[in-house]
């Protein structure tokens, strides 16, 4: 297990063994996201209440869920990358901020799409969920702009970890705060999803998209990592060798 | 000389020192302290000019107008937070003096919130009688102001302290900071509505209470970090 | 048609996930657009750089 | 007996590597010399010794510890001087040592006698803003005679001083490793004095 740790964070191994893994995981996310889309748009009965319009739901409950993934995954990887000084940690959350910046943007615009036929407004700030996202978006913002500019990769590297960790402690705080300020705004708040009482012939989609989101999640950014990787190690003998093969012939 | 290791000064000294240090710098410039003040008042004066006088809905919309003129205004001051010490060389004097680092980092959020924060909160009645918003809700707004401030002094000196030195480090300031800012702005508005309209407030005093000590705790630490990383 | 119509919100649903599949191709494109600029990038700087040398 | 050393110490910056596995030694009453033209590194190896930059790879080590793990007192041996002066403008000469005295020891009992000595005693009571290059260089020597600390870091200490105030550097030098200090000195200006000296040339 550590040998094979240790080795994965070698970084012309992990490049190779990535390039291997993600067709799979692009496979695994194409099946699924497949199988979500015709069955939750075409064999899923339309919702009592909110009749065809709860469809959305197949795309934006994934998006949500990745978008808040997507956080965690890049707070965690800069907490390693601070803390043991290892290098590809702080490439995967360089990967994942974009990601996680564009799945929260879709989660954003289909929650706002579906909000128009539930609630009939685009933006309704009594939803608690919604407002966070878009406070998240900010943060990803934030954390991308930082990155931006500061030239120095291992400099920028450590700095926006730094920020990432003190927004991992603050998004729970804000998600608790949005959620406290609208409930005592008493606005139209969406039917809870999920739960025992949704039917499997609705669920299974649903299921579904979300593992599929997640394999896709995954493959993207294993390949956005193996071009930081890249780059990161443009010096090194083996990228050179890979890049420019005729150097050395 | 060389063997025995020399004494040092006690750690408050050290937090003292630097807070004692900007206060006295602050008075010998008095515009850092005076023109996050007058940009509070001056935004706090152009809002009924947009709105009109109608004291019902100023008074509403007192609460929320105090709170973002009060945030935007202690953000106006963060970015010198640490660029003039960076620029005259006294940054790198702190950070390799042999005091903690997140001691200093404290010491230099409390001086700028003693310079920025606390003269906004004393103003902050005046403002708020301006608004119309009734006098039951004057100690709950200065106490709510008080916590928001200190949170959000703590808060903004680790967003200082990742872009010091940066290019057009003012405006990345704000994107990094606002967002994080955000709990207490809303706790803060919201509890001074519920104070002006007379209904309990105890819930939103406890939540910036316990924002304000959470910042207290770790923030120092986060600033002492993102020094280092910015001063390499 | 009824499937399309989606009981009077198909424009909802359609151009949710009309949104949600754009997303996901500029993400996978974006990816491998990138990766490529980069390998080409480094490509182009490492032959200028042995051409000078020679 | 105090020692500071160096060892494998690796530094790169961007795409260029400054330097790889360099080594050094010094102790007490020992004067260490960083040469180079200018863009070699040497105010980054300066700062690798305070402390201030991680290096890529190596260590420096204060008394036989990496000084990583002893950073508080290492810093409290170490004084720095570098280009900037770290001294407010906006404060006098007195103020900004006796602000000094509270992160360090000073001996403050002997600012007086060592302000006179640097010819800076006159201008006590202006703000520090308002003293010229030269003399701002002066008073930031103050800060290292008044300091007790072993270890003197200079980067570049002989800018913007006259003759006389270059003499004065070499002085106060010679008098502080006579005592058993040490000094790691960044110029491009020969170094001659009465004190073992070793010397590391940058690229």
């Amino acid at each position: 297990m550590w040998t094979f740790l240790h080795k994965l964070s070698s970084p012309p191994h992990f490049y190779d063994l990535a390039a291997k893994m993600i067709p799979w995981f692009a496979a695994g996310s194409l099946l699924l996201i497949a199988y979500g889309t015709v069955a939750g748009l075409f064999f899923a009965p339309p919702d009592y209440q909110q009749k065809d319009a709860f469809r959305i739901i197949y795309v934006h409950v994934p998006a949500a869920y990745l978008s808040m993934m997507a956080y965690v995954v890049m707070a965690v990887s800069a907490g390693i990358g601070l803390i043991w000084r290892m290098k590809l940690a702080h490439a995967v959350a360089a990967g994942a901020a974009p990601l996680g910046a564009w799945f929260t943007f879709l989660a954003l615009v289909t929650g706002s799409i579906w909000g128009r036929p539930m609630w009939g407004t685009w933006w309704e700030w009594g939803d608690p969920r919604l407002t966070s996202e878009l406070i998240l978006l900010f943060l990803y913002f934030g954390y991308m702009a930082l990155r931006a500019a500061i030239d120095d990769t291992a400099r920028a590297d450590r700095a926006s970890a730094v920020l990432a960790l003190v927004g991992a402690v603050n998004v729970p705080i804000i998600h608790f705060s949005v959620e406290w300020w609208s409930s005592l705004h008493q606005g139209p708040t969406l039917i809870r999803v999920g739960g025992p009482a949704i039917e499997p012939v609705m669920l299974w989609p649903l299921l579904a998209m979300i593992l599929g989101f997640m394999l896709l999640f995954v493959a993207l950014l294993l390949g956005r990592v193996r071009t930081e990787v890249l780059f990161r190690e443009r010096r090194s003998r083996w990228v050179r060798k890979l890049v420019y093969p005729e150097e050395t012939a | 000389m060389s063997d025995r290791e020399p004494e040092l000064p006690g750690l408050l000294d050290g937090l003292v020192c630097v807070i004692r240090r900007d206060l006295h710098l602050a008075w010998r410039r008095p515009g850092d302290v005076l023109n996050p003040l007058f940009f509070f008042a001056i935004v706090s004066t152009l809002f009924p000019l947009a709105v009109g006088p109608d004291a019902e809905q100023l008074a509403l919309n007192g609460p929320g107008v105090l709170w973002v003129a009060a945030l935007l205004a202690a953000l106006l001051s963060l970015n010198s937070l640490f660029l003039n010490d960076y620029e005259d060389g006294t940054l790198e004097q702190l950070l390799l003096s042999p005091q903690p680092l997140p001691l200093l980092a404290l010491a230099k959020a409390i001086a700028h919130w003693l310079v920025s924060g606390l003269p906004l909160v004393l103003v902050s009645p005046l403002v708020a009688m301006s608004f119309q918003m009734p006098a039951r809700s004057t100690a709950v707004t200065m106490l709510t102001l008080t916590l928001g401030t200190v949170s959000l002094s703590l808060l903004g000196s680790i967003g200082a302290a990742l872009t010091v030195g940066l290019n057009r480090g003012n405006a990345l300031l704000s994107l990094l900071v606002l967002p994080l800012a955000m709990p207490v702005l809303i706790f803060g508005a919201r509890t001074v509505s519920l104070a002006a309209a007379g209904d309990a407030t105890s819930a939103g005093v406890y939540f910036l209470g316990a924002y304000c000590m959470l910042a207290l705790t770790l923030a120092p630490f986060a600033t002492a970090a993102a020094l280092r990383i910015s001063n390499e | 048609m009824e499937l399309l119509s989606m009981g009077g919100y198909g424009a909802y649903v359609w151009t949710a996930y009309a949104l949600t599949f754009g997303v996901i191709i500029i993400c996978v494109a974006q990816g491998r657009r990138r990766h490529r600029r980069v390998f080409d990038d480094l490509r182009s700087r490492l032959r200028a750089a042995s051409e000078r040398s020679k | 007996m105090a020692e500071l050393s160096g060892q494998a110490l690796t530094l790169i910056r961007g795409d260029r590597c400054l330097f790889r596995g360099l080594e050094f030694a010094l102790k007490s009453g020992e004067l260490l010399t960083v040469e180079g033209p200018n863009g070699s590194g040497k105010t980054t190896l300066m700062r690798a010794i305070a402390g201030l930059i991680d290096p890529d790879e190596g260590m420096v080590r204060w008394n036989d510890t990496n000084v990583k793990r002893i950073r508080q007192a290492f810093h409290a041996s170490l004084v720095w001087m570098a280009h900037r002066p770290g001294f407010k403008g906006d404060l006098t000469l007195i103020e900004n040592l006796r602000f000094e005295s509270g992160l360090r020891t000073m001996r403050m009992s002997m600012a007086e006698h060592h302000l006179v000595r640097l010819g800076v005693a006159t201008l006590t009571d202006i703000p520090f803003r308002a003293l010229s290059a030269g003399q701002q260089r002066r008073v930031a020597l103050a800060r290292l005679i008044l300091t007790e600390a072993p270890l003197w870091l200079m980067d570049e200490p002989f800018a913007n001083l006259d003759a006389a105030g270059q003499d004065l550097v070499f002085e106060v030098l010679r008098e502080h490793l006579r005592n058993g200090g040490m000094c790691v000195m960044a110029t491009h200006q020969e170094v001659e004095l009465d004190a073992p000296a070793h010397r590391v040339r940058l690229q």
